[in-house]
């Protein structure tokens, strides 16, 4: 592997760069490897990542239908944060923030992790009591978190509408100044390279097809590029997890539905903070390219289109324009659609499942960007170790039986709702 | 946008709507139900990838509910009806 | 102000009785009304009008329409200041202001620049690579970063403007006014049909504006004066310019928005300024047009270097000269024309450069006749000059190497036009669904199959002469309103059009430079993406084409790559070794052009951004000087405070006026369910954990109701009001998910039921009266209700009238105090409300508001929605009694899964300060030890807290782990986010009257 | 008790004033608006298939009872809008209020129909105007054009965010039922949009 460095680029600046090599390479599929991940987004690579560099697990393919990062990952809008209330979340998105803290030195590949800080706005009493038990749970969790009364926020957020001439007055925030963004793309990128580099065979335009049992064991998967045996198969397809599990026989509850995002021209810098609000059900921030980047609710009806309507476009840039009336004159320039495979309590699978040998991370509803590092590194140690870590063993499939869910939001199997 | 035909208002646009779901949830009876077959009425839905019998209530109009088949790729909407009512054309 | 040394002496479709001053980059200038901002300034001689993202080239004006990458400005300043706009689509007017974006201290001299010079050190994606040491420095790179990128100012005060939306049903939607456009709409409007066509322009006609063309033997502009004129007859036609199509979704909704005041120097405030259409459309014809795409070649950026096309509409339709010298470099048929109009209007044409070796005789007299040369196999290799083109270098095109060749040649000149063919506007076409191909003639992709009722016709179907786009319209027109059901016979006979050229065309995707050339070969302008560029992406193996677009920023721009995409793929292809559709393409995404933020929110701003919800009795609530707070859509009286009152002391004092007198509380925001039919004691039998079958007519139940996972939903109190006749109350937040659980469980669940569901919410206006004197105060102000405790009892409900008004009365009570809850038919809430106040006066009535009930409820252990958030089950918050053994309900199978009856559950308990006066953090979580570092075990949280005024000492609420095991011991309610910590004492949620003595005196 | 008994009060009192407004052309305003305080609006729900409870309907209402979804039923005391397949609004001007449900909850005492006054629950503002569709249509999805949307025509939509009963009365004169809670907010996006047209704000009675 080429290291990246201002040293790298000069050296090759005098070749104009006509040398550099590949990313990471485009094997053919072997027969047979000792675990075959399927999915090419951002957490199966980290998990291909994981396997290698810390289980010594080198003999594993990446299988992606597409191309990489083709999924949720390159679709998102960016956020990453760990600024979670109940126990189970907040450990395991903990773990994922400190890996995103050295992604970029790990990886050798610059991803722009940028800690300017996660702001959720309150609009009423009872956003401010839950904004202020969520975030003493943090501190007492030792996650970072500060609220913020009106007047810090106006000056932390120049251009919010914080006036009592709105609908929904601000009354406070809660803050977790290490929450952030990152490059999104860059994350799968960096990821695969560092993959590569360890031995991982990545594979694109590889979609599974079918996946071979024996005696309640899996034993491979047929793929339109053949079939390939593994001892082990990881599912890591956000938007596809029930097509997939269903493959194996698995019954999962999730339904999958399309997510929004959009980005407005490019503008100079106005907005340093990445803003969330309650009651305006959106979500915002400015890229480093100036372009500002928003989202909002589910579509709201199942969905296998990587594309929206409108009425959630409408919903989302008017809650813009209800904190920030100056954006108003600025324009919207694109909009793109992921789709999200909504787990019936909010919170994330990643388990093993009843069939031996095969695993699955899914159900990543609305926040499977920031969980990258941590979901790969989970699901790595769960599938070499065939067991979970301490981190995700309050992500099983067996929790909805138990009625040991994790419902941050209260809504209930819903999948709409959380 | 989707265009959906209620059976009884005809056809109105999406936000006249409010979805509510699979449709080919039945709540057991309480009497008989397993625990397993209880689990899967609360948090197991059919999820396919193509033809989806759903239903949504047409919240702003009647307030009935309506029966949807949809292409969940394409959007596309086969038939509708009431919740008990048949819809001919593509199967889920 | 100097004259317009660059305006043709006539012509154009500018109105020269009409000059507008301007001003840019602080100078003032003239144009014509009918010109564009870019048209203006043209004519003026100005092409220097702003600087790229990266590396701050200068830059001038490419095109002439919604496709420009590099001629964006920032348009006014102030609270309407505007970035990033198209010089080329802004309308000029009187007193526009507009300035150069992304430079600084000038346009003419910008210190960024200086990024040029390290290009070599900062090609495509270079961001990925470097600034990783030390970790921490990111930020400071990163703020440098942020700073050089974007592109023009937001501005920083709120909009003044007003936007609104419109929604339209057609049978037919047709998108362009052009020549196609317009045969359509003609077609269909003929037809019968109802027609919305929408033009992104000013005027009608499209590309002949642009042009010299005839039809019927006179001017296009003629014939298109006539379609308008009829087309404006038409009542069911509706004509909408400067209106763009920019979003196409599912089941053929359109999205249009339209500019209706942005082009007026002051605006009629009785209009928007932009309108957004939702258009449903039976069937749409598409007839977007064509988009000409630029050259790659070494400098092909600087200014002076125009699309061919561009500089034939500055001629042609605003008078304007582009240049005074003027070379055309092209691979194909059409910058011809542009070459002879050019010449016409007395721009001095060079020589026409042309890739091809073989080109038309007819060609070539054509411009023998007008006095120009032609250099046929040649290449421009490069251009001369910084901030405006000075000269160009010209070689000999090799086409089996595919490289120029032999000794460049210099030809001096100030204008360079470029045509490398033309790409037909597929972006809606594409948004429908519809699947897109590659057409090896045209060298372009073209529409293939639809997927919606839609097709397209002219120019953006590949149809590039006007004889065939006429008759693609006529056609298209036809067949769309036949498809929407009107009969028609055949299409109109299209007119008869002057000669045209022959389409034809040499692939030319980049010229690579000579050995030793300097300068960069731009294919995407705007992002200043280049062809080493491309080149660097394929050897890093990003060569799909989304890799492509994400690692080189290729086609990211506001043009969204709107010229720059297909030479990109092409670039791609090439180095792949691949045909171009192999790469593929990337989506198109709406919007087709950016559209204002402002459009798409359209009257639901500020204030208005969701409907405000008011009780019968709000108006009396602002004269009181209550202060409001909003649940879900209603505004509430939070408080009333008295003057020199604190918001404590008053909360404080309407709490207490409960305990001690009486106070009155709106509560008309609680849901109220009329529920009626044979069925309705079952119906409710099953919805709630407890009992209803039972319930004797003229009482109230407490109910607390399930979601099917045995987790608590609501609460309420339901009333049996008549045979088979109940009211339910839901709690306000539940409202509506109450009444749509309902109708669900009604409708679809149990079909057999005989029940019916009615929204009364709004029908009654809701006052609870509470307090020890409330029963007197009743006695007063009704003459035919008995209110006594024996012919009322607690849980009792009576009817009459109650200051004269109909009335309903339900002796319940929230606040734990003597109580009743009085239901009046809206129209006579204020009424009522202000006579009970008023006959309440002497009693030393108080009105209260959420605040006060809040702390009464808090004192009582009631529970909301801290309490029941989700997670909670009845065994959790006390009502494990309540859950009915003897039949089914909704949830009931849920409550034996373990963890719901694990011993170590949340249980609801009340929590006092040790120290008798520290208050409770609100959201405080609860630890055994607040000393002990993170991560530090939580036992449960706060629910609700207050001060008790009753008691004179704080109280809350909370959920703790096993918490009915543990009254009378302490622990520590925390808040390290407010810096708040308290030691507390775990004892019963009901603090006040747990014998229920008030409540049933 | 004091002789001033309580009187009914309009949802709409604060924000009604009338007038003329906005940009009136030549032809006048070209949407006038006033609220119908005068209408009574009871909800029935019935099976429609059964005889004897559109027999009764019909004796009380002198109103067919209408099955044809989105239809109105009109005589000269009652019209009678259809809400769904089992629900209808019947609204009156001339019944004293009560009247009419008591009188019907007797005549339908036998089945399982049901009765709900829904009088105060509603705001009904009648917008009338030659550019009343295009006022509609700036918050309305439904396709109010003449030959779809015409004369005896009703159906439950959205105003925007606000679910709201449009009934068309006759050609160019719309009602609009609206919960009245909503009915400010309503009022005052109504006359907003109605600038451009001009508009003419008549006194109730």
């Amino acid at each position: 592997m080429t290291r990246y460095s201002i040293f790298s680029l000069a050296r090759n600046a005098f070749n104009n760069h006509r040398d550099w090599p590949a990313a990471w390479r485009s094997p053919e599929p072997k027969a047979e490897y000792d675990v075959i991940i399927i999915g090419g987004g951002g957490h199966g690579l980290a998990t291909a990542f994981y396997l290698a560099e810390e289980h010594g697990v080198t003999n594993v393919a990446v299988l992606e239908k597409g191309w990489l990062g083709g999924g949720n990952t390159g679709r998102n809008t960016t956020i990453v944060r760990s600024n979670y209330l109940l126990e189970g979340n907040a450990h395991f998105y903990e773990k994922s923030m400190k890996l995103w803290e050295t992604m970029s030195q790990e990886l050798n590949f610059n991803v722009m992790m940028s800690h300017r800080g996660v702001l959720n706005l309150a609009h009423s009493d009872p956003q401010v009591d839950a904004f202020q038990r969520r975030g003493n749970a943090m501190r007492l969790n030792g996650i970072d978190a500060e609220y913020l009364d009106r007047n810090e926020i106006q000056r932390l957020v120049p251009l919010l509408d914080c006036s009592d001439n709105t609908r929904y007055p601000i009354m406070g925030g809660l803050l977790q100044p290490r929450g952030g963004t990152a490059r999104h793309d860059a994350v799968a990128w960096g990821y695969a390279r560092g993959a590569d580099a360890r031995g991982v065979d990545i594979i694109q335009n590889c979609e599974v097809t079918g996946i071979k049992r024996d005696d309640g064991r899996v034993t491979g998967v047929e793929t339109t590029r053949g079939a390939i045996k593994a001892k082990k198969v990881g599912i890591a397809v956000a938007g596809h997890t029930t097509q997939l599990c269903q493959m194996a026989g698995v019954d999962v509850p999730i339904e999958s539905h399309v997510l929004q995002a959009m980005v407005s021209e490019p503008i100079k810098p106005c907005l340093n903070t990445v803003v969330t609000s309650g009651a305006a059900h959106c979500y915002i921030s400015q890229s480093d390219k100036g372009e500002l980047v928003f989202g909002g609710d589910l579509d709201g009806y199942n969905s296998f289109a990587q594309r929206g309507n409108f009425p959630i476009i409408e919903h989302v840039v008017a809650s813009v324009c209800a904190l920030f009336p100056a954006f108003s004159r600025l324009r919207l320039m694109r909009t793109w659609g992921g789709v999200v495979d909504m787990s019936m309590d909010g919170s994330p699978i990643i388990a093993k499942t009843p069939v031996d040998g095969l695993y699955l991370n899914g159900g990543w509803c609305y926040g499977g960007f920031k969980a990258t590092p941590g979901s790969g590194w989970v699901f790595a140690h769960t599938i070499a170790g065939d067991r979970p870590h301490a981190l995700n063993e309050c992500f099983s499939l067996e929790r909805f039986a138990t009625g040991c869910v994790l419902d941050e939001k209260g809504a209930g199997p819903v999948p709409g709702a959380h | 946008m989707l265009l959906i035909n209620c059976p009884w208002c005809g056809e109105r646009t999406q936000s006249e709507f409010a979805y509510v779901g699979d449709a080919n949830v039945v709540r057991p009876d309480p009497d008989t139900v397993s625990d397993q077959e209880w689990i899967n009425y609360i948090y197991i839905r059919s999820n396919p990838k193509g033809v989806h019998d759903e239903l949504w209530q047409h919240i702003a109009g009647c307030r009935c509910f309506v029966k949807v088949r949809r292409d969940t790729v394409s959007h596309e909407i086969i038939g509708t009806a009431a919740p008990a009512g048949k819809i001919d054309g593509r199967e889920a | 102000m100097n004259g317009q040394p660059f305006r043709t002496a006539a012509g154009g479709r500018i109105n020269r009785a009409k000059p507008l001053v301007f001003t840019f980059n602080g100078r003032i200038y003239q144009g014509f009304e009918g010109d564009t901002l870019a048209s203006a300034l043209l004519a003026n001689g100005v092409h220097l009008v702003g600087r790229s993202f990266k590396y701050h080239r200068p830059r001038g004006i490419l095109s002439a329409g919604a496709e420009e990458p590099n001629a964006l400005v920032q348009v006014e300043t102030g609270a309407r200041t505007e970035p990033n706009l198209r010089a080329t689509q802004i309308e000029l007017h009187e007193g526009l202001t507009a300035s150069s974006q992304n430079c600084w201290p000038s346009v003419a001299f910008d210190v960024s620049a200086v990024n040029g010079w390290f290009s070599r050190l900062i090609p495509a994606g270079f961001y990925y690579k470097t600034f990783m040491w030390p970790s921490k420095w990111w930020k400071a790179y990163e703020h440098v970063i942020r700073r050089a990128a974007g592109l023009g100012i937001a501005p920083s005060e709120p909009d003044p403007d007003h936007y609104e939306h419109r929604f339209d049903h057609a049978d037919v939607l047709v998108i362009g006014g052009g020549p196609t456009g317009l045969m359509a709409a003609l077609a269909a409007g003929r037809a019968g049909a109802r027609v919305t066509v929408a033009e992104e322009r000013t005027e009608w006609g499209g590309a002949l504006l642009a042009g010299n063309e005839t039809i019927k033997g006179k001017p296009a502009a003629d014939w298109v004066g006539g379609v308008v004129a009829e087309l404006s007859t038409m009542k069911e036609v509706m004509m909408l310019s400067r209106t763009t199509a920019a979003a196409y979704y599912d089941h053929n909704m359109v999205v249009l928005a339209e500019r209706v005041t942005d082009h007026q120097t002051s605006s009629d405030l009785n209009l928007p300024r932009q309108r957004l259409w939702q258009v449903r459309a039976n069937q749409v014809v598409l007839a977007t047009g064509a988009i000409e795409r630029p050259l790659v070649f070494t400098n092909n950026d600087r200014p002076g270097v125009m699309l061919a096309s561009a500089a034939r509409a500055y001629a042609n339709q605003y008078g304007v000269r582009a240049g005074r010298q003027a070379v055309v470099f092209t691979n194909n048929n059409s910058a011809y024309r542009a070459a002879l109009d050019l010449s016409a209007a007395g721009i001095d044409i060079e020589t026409v450069i042309d890739v091809r070796n073989e080109v038309s005789p007819v060609l070539l007299d054509g411009l023998k006749e007008a006095g120009i040369g032609c250099l046929t196999g040649s290449v421009v290799v490069g251009v001369h000059g910084t901030k405006r083109v000075s000269s160009v270098d010209v070689m000999a095109f090799d086409t089996t190497t595919a490289r120029p060749e032999g000794k460049p040649r210099r030809v001096q000149c100030d204008l360079l036009c470029v045509s490398g063919g033309w790409n037909p506007t597929v972006h809606l076409f594409s948004q429908s669904r519809g699947k897109i191909r590659y057409d090896d003639t045209l060298a372009a992709f073209v529409p293939d199959v639809s997927f919606q009722n839609e097709r397209s016709a002219g120019t953006c179907n590949g149809a590039f002469q006007l004889a065939a786009c006429l008759r693609e319209g006529a056609e298209a027109g036809t067949e769309a309103a036949v498809q929407a059901g009107f009969k028609c016979g055949t299409a109109p006979e299209p007119p008869t059009v002057g000669d045209e050229l022959p389409t034809a065309l040499q692939p030319l995707w980049d010229v690579p430079p000579p050995s030793k050339f300097r300068g960069k070969r731009f294919v995407d302008l705007q992002n200043d993406v280049t062809a080493p560029d491309v080149a660097l992406a394929h050897c890093e193996g990003y060569r799909s084409v989304e890799h492509l677009k994400r690692y080189t920023t290729l086609g990211m721009g506001t043009d969204q790559g709107r010229i720059s995409n297909v030479n990109g793929l092409a670039i791609m292809a090439g180095l792949r070794g691949v045909a171009i559709p192999t790469v593929g393409t990337t989506t198109f995404r709406p919007p087709y052009t950016p559209i204002t933020l402002g459009a798409i929110t359209g009257t639901e701003r500020g204030q208005h951004f969701t409907p405000i919800r008011r009780s019968a009795m709000y108006d009396w609530h602002v004269k009181a000087g209550a202060r409001f707070v909003p649940a879900g859509l209603w505004l509430r009286a939070q408080v009333y405070e008295r003057p020199g009152e604190s918001l404590m002391q008053a909360i404080g004092r309407e709490a207490k006026s409960v305990r001690e007198t009486v106070g009155m509380v709106d509560v008309s925001p609680l849901g109220k369910i009329d529920i009626q039919g044979r069925n309705a004691a079952e119906f409710l039998n099953r919805v709630y954990i407890n009992d209803f079958k039972k319930l004797p007519i003229g009482r109230v139940r407490y109910g607390v109701m399930l979601r099917e996972d045995g987790i608590v939903f609501d609460d309420g109190t339901t009333t049996h009001i008549a045979e088979n006749h109940f009211m339910m109350t839901t709690t306000t937040a539940n409202a509506g998910p109450v009444m749509q659980h309902l109708e669900y469980y009604a409708h679809v669940v149990w079909p057999e039921l005989d029940v019916h569901l009615v929204s009364v919410t709004e029908e009654w206006a809701g006052m609870a009266l509470a307090g020890p004197a409330s029963r007197k105060l009743l006695e007063a102000v009704t003459d035919d209700i008995d209110v006594s405790n024996e012919a009322c009892p607690f849980m009792a409900f009576r009817t009459g009238t109650i200051a004269g008004a109909p009335a309903r009365l339900f002796r319940i009570s929230f606040s734990g105090e003597l109580a009743y809850e009085i239901n009046v038919p809206a129209d006579y809430g204020m009424d009522v409300w202000q006579w009970i106040m008023n006959a309440g006066a002497p009693l030393g009535i108080s009105p209260y508001g959420t605040e006060a009930m809040s702390i009464l409820r808090i004192e009582k252990g009631h529970v909301v929605s801290g309490e029941i958030n989700g997670r909670t089950t009845a065994g959790d918050l006390g009502f494990g009694s309540m859950l009915s053994t003897t039949k089914d309900y909704i949830g009931r199978h849920s409550l034996t899964r373990p963890a719901l009856n694990d011993d170590g559950r949340k249980q609801l308990v009340g929590l006092i300060p040790d120290d008798g006066r520290t208050a409770v953090p609100r959201g405080a979580q609860i630890v055994a030890n607040p000393k002990r570092v993170a991560p530090n075990p939580m036992l449960g949280e706060v629910t609700s807290s207050c001060y008790s005024p009753n008691l004179r000492h704080p109280i809350a609420l909370a959920i703790v782990a096993d918490g009915r095991r543990h009254h009378g011991e302490t622990l520590h309610a925390v808040s390290p986010v407010t810096d708040e910590a308290v030691k507390v004492r775990v004892t019963d949620p009901v603090f006040i009257d747990p014998e229920k003595e008030r409540l049933r005196g | 008790m004091d002789s001033t008994l309580a009187k009914k009060r309009s949802a709409l009192v604060a924000a009604y004033l009338p007038g003329i407004y906005g940009a009136i052309g030549e032809d006048g305003p070209g949407i006038m608006l006033v609220e119908r305080c005068d209408l009574n609006v009871v909800h029935i729900a019935g099976d429609a298939t059964d005889q004897a409870f559109a027999h009764a309907v019909k004796t009380e209402t002198g109103c067919p009872l209408p099955t044809e979804a989105n239809t109105a039923t009109v005589s000269s005391e009652c019209t009678v809008l259809w809400l769904a397949p089992d629900r209808w609004l019947v609204v009156s001007a001339r019944h004293g209020e009560g009247l009419l449900k008591e009188r019907f909850r007797m005549s339908l005492a036998s089945g399982s129909a049901a009765l709900t006054d829904v009088s105060n629950g509603h705001t009904v503002i009648q917008i009338s105007g030659a550019r009343v569709r295009e006022l509609l249509a700036k918050g309305a999805p439904i396709d109010l054009h003449p030959s779809v949307f015409g004369p005896d025509q009703c159906a439950g939509t959205n105003l925007l965010q606000i679910s709201v009963l449009l009934h068309c009365v006759e050609t160019n004169v719309f009602h609009v039922y609206v919960a009245r809670g909503f009915a400010q907010s309503l009022w005052e996006w109504l006359t907003e949009g109605a600038a451009e047209f001009g508009y003419r704000v008549d006194p109730t009675d």
